[in-house]
């Protein structure tokens, strides 16, 4: 799959390119073994099986990594599982109106944004829990957007991490803009001095994402300008119910050849694999290397969303092959094997995320609900009296209202 | 006096059938595959999953995957596709999987669907359906509640329509499909499950017409989509009060379709344009301005309008104020009556 | 009766020049740039050769390729990394080259622009300009003579503007970029060599407020940008058949700002709403509608419009018909006298 | 440069990216340097001193081109120069309103042109006089555009010639989804039986358009769909005032890599080798192997439009340099050196081009002005009310109308 010649000749028939686009069950499988098998196209520093193993270009990026470092990330993803768990419970229970599930993409989440300096910039989508909680952005702070009171409480300036985007590919633009900032600021590139003069970008966007003209001009940007761009690409095989060979006939990270860029693929179920993948990238760019793409190739292990029903467009003999890679358990084998981690370990971080559960629970339910005026305040920064007035209208007639009875 | 005729289709009501709004789609673009081979259907998530609203569930399993299309996930790629596919001789019908999903194919909308006809002299027709569920109500996240018909009635070369019940959408669809002009097809998304009475061999009304849903001689309320219901509604707690107020389902929103408004505010003297959609620069402006011109001596008050606000739309916990309900619009009908 | 009280700005007209409203935009993005070092100048072609209208002529020598940036050819590129410099601290002046070219940055201009501020409730503000030479009268081929505004218009977040005289460009531009919400800034491009009397030390008029003219009482034109000049010629030359017009610059597309047009109205009793964007559902759409609610006891005729026709804008050797010009606007204005 | 990698370490430096992508005029002429002398990756059949060259690709797909062939060739590129230059002189003397030049593209656009079938279909940019003239598209044709009198007067479908798009990247999408229909129809990879039962679509577009989304979006969509889709790339360096270093980094055949679909660079101003190339991609397409992008590189010798001055952004070296590489002069000399031509031949294309060019003068002088009622006529395919009513006010106003005396 390494070269594209490989790909260009695609045989002639009658069959009408449509059908030539379907992936059958058994090419989803064949897909699944080419990447538990890795191959030499994908970063893996820890195996499914909790095997750490050399990666001669890779492993000074994680180098310095020590056991308690593992532990760390170790807790950051149980505990980024949870919190997802209790979302998705908490809107079956009708506390939230709706919850993107993460399941799965803890490693791909955790690795990435712990690779991030506190200097840097993030723009994720709308699935990055993970990232969130690297950036100091509590659970919390991200339920007003699926409860619908708000549309996301954190400040995207103090936290460094931007407002959730819905839509598809437009934070690849908005995050090539910030980062060619960066540059004209000169904040990349410098030598010598305080090397957190430095400062790069992260945006995240998925595998459908790809096929968005707006991340085909950032990509065109971000390497006109030289910009200190990361574009992270969790490819999780699905958007919503179309499998990956509905947007691209090569692998991801191989898109960034045609624009003169790297590309790499890492395996996204590894948090040390990611987090090494990312230094270097984002090294890279504050540098005045960037751009770089790394493709991190995971999987969605849950519903698209809570109102989507998996079911009816895929095998479970998949979801239970991902399950043998999943990101939490190698790590929790490899600390184990290594007695880098004992019961007390295990039983704090299970105290923790009950803890975190609970907590996140109690803050859900009792999140008031916006009065009307929130609907009119800060749509300008300069006064608006049209809107104020449209204000006043509303409040007025809520006012005169008898409760209903006309 | 306040006779409802919602649903009444001419033609024997024999073979009637209940179905929902969503399920009436579904069985209306069937119908247009079954009779015309070029018809095909492309979107994002509309094959195996049938769209995000089940709406074109079943069709890629009974028609193939050549004619009912998984596309990449661009909206500009599926609107740009589907104008060629049109140049060759087919009738996509697109799905933008939500309102506020439409706008990354805007450029293709405004600058080759709305123009491709005119440009050619007619050279080349564009018989092309873009079906976009629109407007809130179902406590979504953002993106997911607007209602961008503006944007396309300005639009110069655009056929725009929305159908309000499910009698309407089961023909309208078919309609729209065999139309060989490009029409923008709006589906109020929060009415999906609304229950109507479908005789398949009434005859349909026509497509590019505007409708009386309920006589009235008060005052008249105009609106389309989503709010066709609330009004309906509101007319019916009117006449509990002894209030007969006229509904009209303006069903083509552009070109518009406005002679029977003009004879109903000639005769109520009173006119309140009800629609979702913030106020400035919107589809409740131009009503109000034909209007005033076309009836200027006619009119006892001001037509009022009852819109969303001219704010982004908000976070699902407030479009309750946000959107017109059966209160605001009884208010409005209020002062128009005091003036 | 009839004064023109064009281009006097309140304080000294001592240090007046002569000037261009293309040259006046020019010399207000130098002097912002001087003022702000965060201030940007970001499109095609807007580096070496100073745009294709020389608005930017100059700028890229003097301040530097980091800060006028001759972009790759995407308007969806220009405005979505205009927003990520504006979050990062800049204020971007984004060119769009033609007014036919912004609809591929569309998505990011309603999706992002509108509502980020919003969205952050305050916490993330865009200072961004985004000027759009618009209109036609220029003899141009397709897509170069359209008058978008009304879809901005109906964008609730946005501060859309138009200037349409000399003084007001150099003002309304500095304005707008000292703005800390982002403006849509539409230059009537067949007016850019209009010239004017700039006085740099006078005090600008306010940029979100509407602007008399002209006073009259016979009749109020409402009106913007290019056809500014078209209706000032037209009160001209109704004064010297003895009918004073009032003549009324919007300036404020959205949100609008339609005081100074009420006064006007329950004054005159007639208003004419003038506009070369095709008139479904449009700013004189808007504006009529709000002057029929407000105003609907000093009507003596219904608000008219005149107004670009319901068509894509037309090869250039029709646009003399498609355009507003002196002519149709007395037109409307002896039927509204005659009602 | 035919690697990315050599592409994706620019030295890191404090210098603001946006000068790293300016290209000095060293730059540019080392640019230049490399085409002139071709390089690997540039194919070339015809020298610019007219020698024809061998290449084991490509020759094959030439083979059959007489010297009467090759005549015809030259033909074309002289009558549609003229008529190119006439029309530019019309504009000047005021009966056009601008003009749009081909000047130096003549090898490209016949070469790409010539290489069509009956069956296949084009999609143009707003340039391509030249291909117009391959697709029997009369000069006369195109005028109403830049006249002002319509948007284009020939019938797109029955010349198989769609009208031009000027809004940059529209077509590229219209292409894809006409090129999937072909396939759908099945007139794709059709063996055996009529060769002609297989059909490929031709779209054109410049080095500028690569950076927009929907050029993206088609290389996506006829990638993912097997569509018989040649992406024709006129590569001239410019887009008005910006040389392609402000587009991209990588040449622009490269992009191609990116998606699974071959790439070719060709000497844009060999007609000869643009003409195998763009057979050879057809028949790829025709076969079912599409898509294929081909990269000619060329020259815009005139100005972006007659109301574009590029003494304001270019050197005059530059056009210098590349009139040594005229398209038309290599023909001219390769046909004397072979006694290919005799100067009766010369002659005849003298005297058909003049008269052509006296034909299109006399059809453009005598346009009639469309009627006003022309305004309104075929915006919609069914009857509209509406308009009719708008048309009937404007004529009945401009019948009332005493001479604009009021
Ligand atoms: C422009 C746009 N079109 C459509 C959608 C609806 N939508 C939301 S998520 C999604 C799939 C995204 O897939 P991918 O990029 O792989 O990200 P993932 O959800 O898998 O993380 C779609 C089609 C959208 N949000 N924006
Ligand atoms: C969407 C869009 N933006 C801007 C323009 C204005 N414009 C016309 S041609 C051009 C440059 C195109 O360059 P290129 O793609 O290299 O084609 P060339 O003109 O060199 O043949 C520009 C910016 C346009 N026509 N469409
Ligand atoms: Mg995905
Ligand atoms: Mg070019």
């Amino acid at each position: 799959m390494s070269s594209p010649e490989q790909w260009t000749h695609p045989e002639p028939g009658d069959a009408p390119a449509a059908t030539a686009a379907t992936p059958t069950a058994e090419q989803v499988i064949a897909g699944l073994r080419a990447t538990s098998e890795g191959g030499a196209e994908l970063v893996q520093l820890l195996t499914p099986e909790g095997e750490r193993v050399e990666n001669a270009e890779f492993d000074r990026y994680v180098a310095d990594v020590t056991a308690e470092d593992l532990r760390g990330l170790y807790r950051d993803m149980v505990l980024v599982r949870r919190a997802d768990r209790e979302c998705n419970a908490l809107q079956r229970q009708g506390q939230l109106g709706i919850w993107v599930p993460l399941l799965g993409q803890e490693a791909a989440q955790i690795g990435a944004g712990r690779a991030l300096k506190p200097q840097d910039m993030a723009f994720p989508s709308y699935r990055e829990h993970g990232v969130a909680w690297t950036r100091g952005v509590r659970p919390e702070d991200l339920l007003g957007i699926f409860r619908g009171t708000d549309n996301g409480s954190w400040d995207p300036l103090a936290t460094r991490f931007h407002l959730y985007t819905i839509v598809i590919g437009n934070q690849v633009l908005n995050a090539a803009g910030y980062a060619m900032g960066q540059r004209f600021e000169g904040r990349v590139g410098n030598t010598g001095g305080d090397p957190d003069a430095n400062e790069a970008t992260m945006v995240f966007f998925g595998d459908g994402a790809t096929s968005q003209g707006d991340v085909h001009e950032g990509f065109v940007w971000a390497s006109v300008y030289d910009a200190p761009l990361v574009f992270f690409c969790q490819n999780n095989q699905w958007a919503i119910s179309e499998p990956t060979e509905r947007q691209t006939r090569l692998p991801l990270y191989q898109r960034a050849r045609g624009y003169g860029f790297p590309g790499v693929r890492v395996d996204g179920n590894d948090v040390l694999a990611t987090l090494a993948v990312s230094r270097w990238a984002l090294d890279e760019c504050r540098h005045g290397n960037g751009p770089v793409l790394i493709e991190a190739y995971t999987y969605r292990m849950d519903a698209h969303t809570t109102t989507d029903d998996p079911t009816r467009y895929r095998l479970s003999d998949e979801l239970e092959a991902w399950k043998l890679k999943d990101p939490i358990e190698r790590v929790r084998v490899n600390l184990i094997r290594h007695e880098h981690a004992d019961q007390d370990f295990f039983d704090s971080i299970q105290a923790d995320s009950d803890r975190l559960a609970a907590e996140l629970r109690e803050f859900c339910v009792n999140m008031p609900d916006p009065p009307p005026e929130r609907m009119f305040s800060k749509i300008y920064a300069e006064p608006s009296p049209q809107l104020d007035a449209q204000r006043d209208e509303l409040l007025e007639y809520l006012a005169g209202f008898s409760g209903g009875a006309h | 006096m306040a006779t409802p005729v919602l649903n009444k289709t001419s033609g024997s009501t024999s073979a009637a059938q209940t179905t929902t709004l969503g399920k009436s789609l579904n069985m209306g673009l069937r119908a247009a595959m079954e009779a015309d081979p070029r018809v095909i259907v492309m979107g994002e998530d509309v094959g195996k999953l049938g769209g995000v609203f089940r709406i074109t569930d079943g069709l890629q399993k009974d028609f193939g995957e050549h004619r009912v299309l998984d596309t990449p996930l661009a909206e500009s790629g599926i609107i740009g596709t589907a104008v060629g596919l049109a140049i060759r001789g087919f009738r996509p019908v697109c799905e933008i999987q939500f309102d506020g999903f439409v706008f990354p194919g805007f450029d293709q909308i405004v600058s080759q669907v709305a123009k491709l006809h005119y440009r050619s002299q007619g050279k080349v027709k564009l018989p092309m359906v873009i079906r976009i569920p629109f407007g809130g109500g179902i406590g979504a996240v953002e993106h997911h509640s607007e209602s961008p018909e503006a944007y396309f009635a300005h639009t110069a070369g655009l056929r725009v329509v929305a159908c309000s019940n499910a009698v309407d959408a089961y023909w309208m669809i078919q309609q729209a499909i065999q139309c060989d002009d490009p029409v923008l097809f709006f589906e109020p998304k929060r009415r999906y499950y609304e229950k109507g009475q479908l005789d398949p061999d009434a005859t349909p009304y026509p497509l590019f017409s505007s409708r009386v849903l309920r006589k009235g001689d008060a005052a008249t309320l105009v609106t389309y989509g989503p709010m066709v219901k609330t009004c309906l509604d509101a007319a019916g707690a009117a006449a509990e009060e002894g209030r007969s107020l006229e509904v009209i389902d303006l069903r083509v929103l552009s070109p518009m379709d406005l002679a029977p408004v003009f004879e109903s505010v000639r005769r109520t003297g009173r006119l309140i344009v009800v629609s979702e959609a913030p106020r400035e620069t919107s589809l409740s402006s131009e009503v109000a301005a034909r209007v005033q011109e076309e009836c200027f001596y006619s009119l006892e008050a001001p037509v009022l309008r009852v819109t969303g606000y001219d704010t982004p739309y908000p976070p699902s916990k407030l479009e309750e104020e946000f959107l017109p309900d059966l209160d605001r619009v009884l208010h409005a009908v209020d002062r128009s009556l005091a003036w």
